[in-house]
């Protein structure tokens, strides 16, 4: 059985305790509500985008220590990125995730895409079950960039 | 109250999984209300059934088939006795829960339910019981009414009678599977048919831990699953008022619920037949027979009394040892609560507080079981739920109330 | 042809019902279009699951729970591959191939069939493949129209173009298990295609015993059972394309199905959640799965062969010694049958002669088999049914030939 | 296991091979049709009733020589009975069959009522599957009854 250690993080805790960008966006913000239907948890992502670029992102609803890390590093990692670079990002995260891509594949790993503090949560991976946790807010993302 | 009656360590012995050692130590199992663990006797039945008997029932005339339907058809008559109905052909068997409530709403709501008439359900329901209710506000336009809950998880009955009021059909859980909450049945089917509605009883949490008996209750129906009752999964009971069974038309089409079909149509096939369409979960329905025999032996009655006790003493444990830092939701009266805790501990997610304690193999479950009105109405996303059953003694209650401090270290904030 | 492939003898020595004696001899189990025996690795996996990993799936967090959850998923994975489908998330758990048909029938159905819309059967259909679609008609006034067929007993496909016109969907077994006539699957698909209609498969008596690849097929829904493929009872499966999965609204409502429940109304999973309401048959999934592996181990290529083999015998051993006094049922061609024979003998009724086999221990069906308008096409009420599968071998057709003499000396008239 | 001598008595096998009043009646005469779904038997069941006695009864259908016989001896035994005798007779065989009543307790044979030749019947009982079949023709004579 993996460590606690591994999943819960200083840097994962910190997140889950001083959450950054929480709050909202007023319209025409794009705004989308992720569930997990499995524990109950909700996550609202807002967002602005300027000329291709996220230019804001607010984060709200409420969950575990991993969906709300989760979601508080994913707002820090997607502010002020081009969207393509944002869709690569979250694809790379998926892949970390081992959340295969559309075809069923696993999704290999592009070097240019760097992830910096979201290696945290590597860890989760190691938790089958805490994967929905973490990937909520990231599919949440995906729905407010579709709502554009 | 003392503990005489039942011997958990005896019972306990009986259960491989409660044997197993994950990392070092033993399992402590409080999962009980999401699914129970299954007696050597009923994996036996199983195995024994499977290596020895296995065959079709109800459709050939070998003597193997007829070994098999004896078994199947014997386990019908067991159910029978188990919740006291008047008639073996008012036992349905389903493959689970769900299936019986789906049941009910489909073939009793379609052929008695029109547009604006009103179906009362309970805010405690879990979504087995909503859905179903939901689809029928969809496609014919029924409306549901709600009965309030009291501050303490109850049902709120003050306005049962007006709630109740030219209502067709009221259904309602028996004991919640969130707050533990053990309804007074008997008093909620007296109202409904007190204003012409018919009474239909979620036993899902109640049937595995009390003794039932549907005709001093005087319900119309009556869901449960084997899964929570120490049976396998793969199968459920709809037991129903014949004249009523007998009436509905049938739900899912195919073979053996026909007594004839043609290019241009087909009749139903008389009871539990009509119901049971397509092979049975035949082995799982030996299971089921081989757990009431297990259930039966030790007695429902000292089940229910052992389960008071571990109720209160729950309480009396988790409340000396956390104050103000847990909070237990539902009653604290064991007359009117079953063992099984929804509870929130130092703001610490349910999740993140369930992954904690099974660290220390404690197995509870996190989220929101299957009742998310109700936990809309608590204010909350999810709760962590310890559930207790026959096999959980004294010792797993410190158990919890330990890996619960452990939790502090890591979320100490 | 030759057996080389096929080690029954070994393969028979897993079975440990074949191994049972009765009234001092062995049986001969030929009811396997009805349901399969169970091989020892599939009953040890099912007790083995229930003594060590048995938990809730999909909702707790703790690792008991993820364990059975990777057991329950990984079947679905199995599955999957079995019948080669694109991705898991288009396999769906029922109770049996009738669930599955309801769900198309009734999910598919209510959503993409008006008044006076076509649906198109054979009329070699089991009650499962019937009923459903009667249903429809009762409720939406939609239209049957029946393929017919040869004296043999195939499809007669001539008029196929002018019967799928306009229709909106196409459902058919891909063998009869009256008959045992294989249809031409992937023809039958593109027929419907071509026409614009869905293709719905039963392939009950199919999967069990051939190569089975649901993307060559061109299928757009397959359905089959678990018990009838060395599985246990209580599961069955619906495969069906993503697309029209996705598009379908639910079919039972419940706890597992929803995305989210209010008050005033839900909202659904993904796939494969929204089909799968309530508790599923965790351990029945299990035992597939191993079921699964059993005959992959032994290679569905290779279990057709021998079957075909066994069909060829049977045909050449019972036509030898019975000549005109055996009337068996379907086509004489292997390419196109399986090794499941209904027959007349002597003027015998079906149920007195599978009485008087059982006698020796030889277990036939006697009866309509569920196809009551293909038997009224065949102008008898029953047949008696011999069905043989990969654990009967040549001694057994031989017995089957001896028991059949003397069904001779009681009715020898 | 109960031998097939129980069961196949030579006095079924002669009703089986020489079914009594086969035929049918013509209305007013009342008709019923029983199934036994689990095997496809029809019987069918014509009965004329004149000053409360079965003034005549034909039978007509498929099935197993069981089913065949036990309708062929049923014929014999009700016609020109009164229709209380017939009832009482119908209950006396199906207490024969260990059929319960209608509240699921057994049925007590009444020695009053004589069952005759219907007494090479009792060895079905030893065949679970088969009581379907002896009893078919019973329960089409009863709707037949209800239906005038
Ligand atoms: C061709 C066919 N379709 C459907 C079914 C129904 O399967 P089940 O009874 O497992 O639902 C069967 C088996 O009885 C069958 O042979
Ligand atoms: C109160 C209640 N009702 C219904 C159900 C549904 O039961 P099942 O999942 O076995 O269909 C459950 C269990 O999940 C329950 O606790």
């Amino acid at each position: 059985m993996p460590g606690l250690e591994d999943l819960y993080r200083e840097i994962i805790l910190d997140h889950h305790r001083n959450p950054r960008n929480r709050g909202e966006l007023a319209p025409p913000a794009s705004h989308a509500v992720g569930h997990n239907p499995l524990c109950g948890d909700e996550i609202d992502v807002y967002l602005d985008v300027t000329d291709g670029v996220v230019s804001d992102v607010k984060v709200g609803g409420q969950g575990c220590s991993i969906s709300q890390s989760s979601a508080s590093m994913m707002s820090q990692a997607v502010k002020g990125k081009p969207v393509d670079e944002v869709r690569a990002l979250v694809r790379r995260f998926k892949g970390m995730m081992s959340i295969p891509d559309e075809d069923g594949n696993p999704i290999e790993p592009d070097p240019s895409v760097k992830l910096g503090d979201l290696e945290a949560l590597q860890g989760v991976v190691k938790f089958p079950v805490r994967i929905k946790c973490a990937t909520l807010a990231w599919n949440t993302l995906l729905e407010a960039l579709e709502q554009r | 109250m003392t503990n005489a009656q039942l011997d958990v360590a005896a019972i306990k012995a009986q259960f491989p999984l409660l044997q197993r050692e994950l990392n070092g130590a033993p399992l402590v199992y409080l999962d009980s209300a999401n699914t129970s663990q299954k007696p050597q006797s009923v994996i036996d039945a199983m195995s024994t059934f499977m290596e020895q008997s296995y065959a079709p029932i109800n459709r050939s005339a070998y003597q193997l088939a007829s070994e098999a339907t004896d078994a199947y058809e014997g386990a019908r008559t067991k159910v029978q006795r188990f919740i006291n109905a008047r008639r073996d052909r008012e036992v349905v068997f389903t493959k689970n829960a769900t299936e019986s409530l789906n049941l009910v709403a489909h073939s009793w709501g379609r052929a008695n339910l029109r547009e604006g008439d009103v179906v009362v359900l309970t805010q405690m329901e879990h979504h087995a019981n909503i859905v179903p209710w939901h689809m029928l506000v969809q496609e014919k336009g029924i409306q549901l009414r709600w009965v309030p809950l009291t501050a303490d998880g109850q049902l709120d009955l003050t306005t049962l009678p007006q709630l109740l009021d030219g209502a067709k059909a009221f259904s309602f859980t028996a004991m919640s599977n969130v707050l533990g909450t053990i309804t007074p049945v008997q008093q909620l089917c007296a109202a409904a048919h007190d204003a012409g509605a018919i009474a239909i009883v979620d036993g899902c949490q109640y049937v595995p831990h009390n003794v039932t008996d549907v005709q001093a209750w005087g319900a119309d129906f009556l869901a449960f699953s084997s899964h929570k009752m120490c049976g396998p999964s793969g199968v459920g009971v709809l037991w129903g008022r014949e004249s009523l069974l007998d009436a509905m038309p049938p739900f899912l089409g195919g073979g053996n619920m026909i007594a004839d079909v043609r290019f241009d149509g087909f009749t139903t096939a008389e009871l539990p037949a009509k119901f049971e369409a397509g092979t049975p979960p035949i082995i799982e329905v030996v299971g089921l027979g081989a757990a009431i025999d297990f259930l039966d032996g030790i007695g429902m009655a000292s089940i229910r009394a052992h389960e008071a006790h571990m109720a209160a003493l729950a309480i009396a444990t988790l409340t000396e040892r956390f104050g103000d830092d847990i909070q237990l939701h539902g009653s604290t009266d064991t007359e009117v609560r079953g063992a099984t805790f929804s509870f929130a501990f130092r703001g610490i997610h349910p999740h993140d507080l369930s992954q904690v304690l099974d660290q220390r193999n404690v197995c509870v479950r996190a989220g929101h079981h299957c009742a998310k009105p109700l936990m809309r109405l608590m204010g909350v996303n999810a709760t962590a739920r310890a559930s207790f059953y026959l096999y959980n003694d004294e010792h797993d209650i410190d158990v919890l109330a330990d890996a619960l401090d452990g939790a502090t270290d890591i979320f100490g904030f």
